[in-house]
């Protein structure tokens, strides 16, 4: 499995690494105690920070990510706008998407964002589009397809491969395995010894990546993206970092989940104590430890100002529901 | 009668039968874990609940073959949205194998899943979509409205020897209703009179069939009684309930949360004004779910599927008012 | 001006406007081996007209995506039957895409597919599905049932930026036609009155426009006029072109190869029925394939499709021959 | 490439395989001067046939198949009855299907034969659902699914494999690499370098194999064989043999296959030249060459009777349109 011990990373760029994972650590963490009042279906991220942080900072702002059910820590690492995000959370026309969209439908196009999916690996085909633009029109931009260890099963994702490889895509399919899909262990579903032999099985080099440093998905996305721009076609990583919390909020029980004590991944497995861990050992170079203190505190109150502005009294026009379907 | 609700009941039919037929297995993304109507039934028969990986276009696939070769699988399709992405199996394969091979095989399988808006899961998880499956032939289509419904379509389901997509309402899971305990089967295609009346007959499905309890109460009070058809099955359908109600209202409103163009709504309406036109007083109304994808906001949603006041009002329009104002004078 | 086929007319918007709009590729299976409209532009356009693996929901998501980011792609499904293993990527990803989006991007997308009985393929190459796609909010959907139209739809739908079905009658790809070799565009929702009549209103699409007009001239010598309408688009329809006819013919019938249950003849009529119910002077009356799949023999599949004769007798059991029968007198 | 010297196939199991082979041919040969007269589409078989004949042959009358758009071999290879398939090609309602089915939906459930698809990859599925019923019913039938190379790249096929894995189902994938998809060379649409490396990436075993060698496949289908029955789950094969005719009769000109010399193919890769080779060099106890004569000219009559019975007036009720949609 991919890990890495050095980086050309600067101070600067894991400052906004460390940023980023804050920011989605504070944001899922706080939807923890708010999910029972807001309306909707909210898949948590915690614990994954480092793949959608390390992917996105190998990534240009005109690049393009298509994310999952799972979406918050994608987006935000993408860049995407906080404050709207908790508004379309809420539902309100302010949001993001207007409040059409909700959780599973956060999208951002002019961030590259191509947007969460309601479907397991639907958002696959769609990085695969945003590829064949760049292609056709030269631009060099590169995408990433990001799905699950569940949603990697899927038709649409394993025919992406196929038709990645045809056409040398400049893409990159960022495989999140968690472990589970839903209640499903992946042991059970995951057939095959890792996603980067079955990569190959379809002529696409892969690798297996711990997805708890971001160091390392760094790394192996930059290398990913260095190929695609160079006209060399697709890459496939598995990345291996279990989420924290349950599949969705209010939902489950966990009792599918035997061996994993939250609070154990906490302290053993947490991306972001990792990665202060490795500036303190000093094979990163970073920021001082109380720096780090305030980008917490920081993305902290960042969230803390979306949530109360997300909270501010409004009002949805039920005659907008007709607004959107078509162009004209 | 003891009281359980629509989840239950399903429940119920599904174990009744299972103790019964060996032939029926469950096969479903986390059927060992499930939370509805199929909770713990793998506890009873471990070898007969399927955990299946999110491969829908496999796996129901296989439900057809499996259903083809001797076993009676019920699928669970989660959200009826997800029918998407196996979709050729159920149109191409499902519905057309025992007609492509000229009625030697038949198909016995049921597909479980969720539909309609009501829980804010925005556009992707919150569909009707049963008109796409009435549209085609070989598929038989289930929609309970209650609980006791619920349980006798289940069980007629698991004995129907073609394919049946059985649709649970997600907002009717937690409806308590009466409900023998004892296995009973509802036939396809008899549609039940919820509410008889003279002056409208209003043919609701799913949860608009309370909707439409609702509008008669609304319009009871204004001296207006309509008749509430609750179809059951959408495919077969009954239309000689539908059409002996329409003889004597002469008066047809239909309601339903789907999309309105090429729909239930306008399957039903376009038959009565073919079959029954000289019955018809008035024109025919629909009341439908608009043509636009469902919204996250809860705001949004709420104004997207049609409430009482929106069935009322088209009774109304069906110029009923005015003959009730003409009879009343 | 010159007479052209129907798949060379749309060969030939495809290529006039690719000339143009360098943003538009076609995608598709052996797309630079194509026989039909699309045949040779490879050669003009080698970077542009992309051979596809046979991954229908990979290329037809990666073509809403590439869509939605700056192509404007062309995708042959071939037969429409094969939109079903891409059906997710149609119904839930391209139609829906802007909405959720808040109005943020759009999908300028073409989908374009055969459609239709008459080629001897059996269930799973001859469906017409377009209930289907209409059903669903946020797609275009377009039936052109001539050379002139297929043209000028196509051009329209390569410069409109929602995503279209472009839905050609395999039957009418040799049927040639006066079409001016200068680009147009045929706006949407504009339908075509195709033979003027006052006795009853006959709402026909593709091949059925041809089947319409044949049984026009039977009730021609029976001294009965029928107005012959196309649509051309199906979704957005044009309602007022029908509302309009019907308003002075004061009968409808509509006839159309699909299946019979929530179809796009139970829309129209339903659609009349409700908004022009006044104006009806007899029952409206639905001429479709029946619920059945489509069987391969010959025999079968020509007594599948509606001919001229259903449609006469429709015309006349909308109780119009008693009406002539009056006004005669 | 998997191919095979020795056998321990007796003189009469050789004489079953090969008369199979003369049948498929002889159907498929005659078909294509027929093909302007039937209904419908045809896809012919011919130079395939070692696949289906030795795929077959490795079965079980009761164990199943499901087939192609490309399936008359493999459904004589099954044991469907010739005249009623040939009927069924004229679209006769005493067809094999009632005339309801056609060339590409051919089906006998009592011979095992689950059905031609005119879907792409559209059989796969179905085939590990009677794996499935097998497997539920501890009858040690197994189940082979048919689908060419470019089939092969269908969602369902790939998902098929996560799935028949999982459940360890007894079925065997026969991937029928005849070069090309269409017009597609599987040069550019079979992305890895062959199915045996795919099916590794999903945890299953696979094998690539001579298709125009009957013993090779047949003994690679014994052991797959083998392993379903025992309970080890699925298993992959790839056959390589190139189809002798175009894509579809009446539809292709062949110009995208510039290499491929039918008339060289019939003399250097004839599955039925090479058995009989096989034979008179005595790697393969088999026959005498009159004997297999005598098969070829018993097959030509076989299918010569079929024509002719075919070919006899008849009429088709077009009410029974309505019959079979439904059970009842
Ligand atoms: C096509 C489809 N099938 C089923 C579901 C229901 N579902 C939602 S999330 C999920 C599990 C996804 O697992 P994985 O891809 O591993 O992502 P994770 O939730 O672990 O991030 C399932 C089955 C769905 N959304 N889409
Ligand atoms: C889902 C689907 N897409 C496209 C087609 C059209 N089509 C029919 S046969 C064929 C090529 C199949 O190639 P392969 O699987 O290699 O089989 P072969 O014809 O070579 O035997 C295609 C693309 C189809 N039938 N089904
Ligand atoms: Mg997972
Ligand atoms: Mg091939």
């Amino acid at each position: 499995m991919g890990t890495s011990r050095t980086t050309d990373l600067t101070v600067d760029q894991i400052v906004e690494i460390y940023r980023t994972m804050s920011v989605i650590r504070a944001f899922e963490d706080r939807l923890h105690g708010l999910a029972k009042s807001l309306p909707g279906a909210v898949h948590l991220y915690s614990g994954q920070e480092a793949v959608a942080a390390g992917v996105c900072a190998a990534l240009a702002p005109d690049d393009y990510i298509a994310s999952t059910h799972r979406g918050h820590g994608h987006a935000i690492a993408k860049g995407c706008d906080v404050e709207a995000m908790m508004k379309e959370l809420h539902g309100r026309p302010d949001g993001i998407c207007g409040g059409k969209g909700g959780s599973m439908h956060i999208a951002d196009f002019d961030r590259g964002m191509l947007g969460a999916n309601g479907l397991a690996g639907g958002g696959v085909p769609l990085a695969c589009g945003a590829a064949l633009t760049a292609r056709q029109q030269g631009t060099g931009q590169v995408s990433v397809a990001f799905t699950g260890d569940g949603g990697a099963n899927q038709g649409a994702v394993l025919e992406s491969l196929v038709l990645a490889r045809m056409l040398d895509l400049p893409v990159i399919f960022a495989i999140e395995n968690n472990g589970y899909a839903q209640a499903t262990p992946a042991a059970a579903h995951f057939s095959g010894t890792d996603m980067a032999q079955r990569a190959a099985g379809f002529g696409i080099p892969g690798a297996v990546v711990d997805g708890y440093d971001v160091i390392a998905v760094h790394a192996a996305t930059a290398e990913a993206v260095r190929r695609a721009r160079a006209g060399e076609g697709p890459t496939v990583l598995e990345f291996r970092a279990e989420r924290f919390h349950g599949h969705m909020e209010l939902w489950d029980d966990q009792s599918y989940r035997p061996d994993a004590d939250p609070e154990r991944l906490r302290t053993e497995s947490d991306p972001l104590l990792l990665l202060r861990s490795r500036i303190a050992e000093g094979t990163v170079a970073g920021p001082a430890a109380f720096e780090l203190d305030r980008i917490d505190r920081d993305a902290t109150a960042l969230v803390e100002a979306a949530v109360t502005a997300a909270s501010e009294p409004f009002t949805a026009d039920p005659r907008t529901l007709l607004d959107h379907v078509y162009t004209r | 009668m003891r009281t359980i609700t629509y989840q239950q009941a399903i429940g119920e039919a599904l174990a009744q039968q299972m103790r019964f037929d060996r032939s029926v297995v469950l096969m479903g993304e986390d059927s060992t874990n499930a939370w509805g109507p199929t909770k713990g039934l793998h506890l009873e028969f471990p070898d007969r609940v399927l955990d299946m990986p999110i491969t829908e276009a496999a796996f129901v696939g296989a439900a057809v073959g499996a259903a083809a070769t001797g076993l009676r699988p019920v699928v669970d399709l989660l959200f009826i949205d997800f029918a998407t992405v196996a979709f050729d199996q159920i149109a191409n394969q499902a519905a057309k194998l025992r007609y492509m091979a000229g009625g030697r095989i038949s198909v016995p399988l049921v597909l479980r899943a969720m539909w309609g808006t009501g829980l804010r899961r925005g556009a992707q998880h919150s569909q009707a979509l049963h008109p796409l499956f009435v549209h085609l032939p070989g598929l038989k289509v289930v929609a309970p409205s209650n609980p006791y419904d619920a349980k006798g379509l289940m069980a007629q389901a698991l004995v129907d020897d073609d394919p049946v997509l059985f649709l649970e309402h997600k907002m009717l899971y937690f409806m308590p209703g009466g409900v023998p305990e004892e296995p009973y089967a509802i036939p396809f295609g008899s549609a039940k009179v919820v509410r008889p009346g003279t002056d409208c007959t209003v043919v609701a499905i799913g949860r608009m069939v309370s909707v439409a309890l609702a509008a008669a109460e609304q319009l009871a009070a204004e001296g207006v009684q309509i008749e509430v058809i609750d179809p059951r099955t959408l495919s077969p359908l009954d239309t000689s309930t539908i059409y002996g109600s329409v003889e004597r209202t002469g008066r047809l409103v239909v309601v339903d949360e789907a999309h309105p163009r090429c729909s239930l709504a306008t399957d039903i309406a376009a038959q009565v004004a073919q079959d029954r036109f000289a019955a018809l007083r008035g024109p025919v109304r629909m009341v439908t779910g608009p043509h636009a994808p469902v919204p996250f906001s809860p705001e949004l949603e709420d104004a997207f599927a049609p409430g009482p006041d929106q069935v009322a009002e088209a009774v109304r329009a069906t110029g009923l008012v005015k003959d009730a104002a003409v009879r009343s004078r």
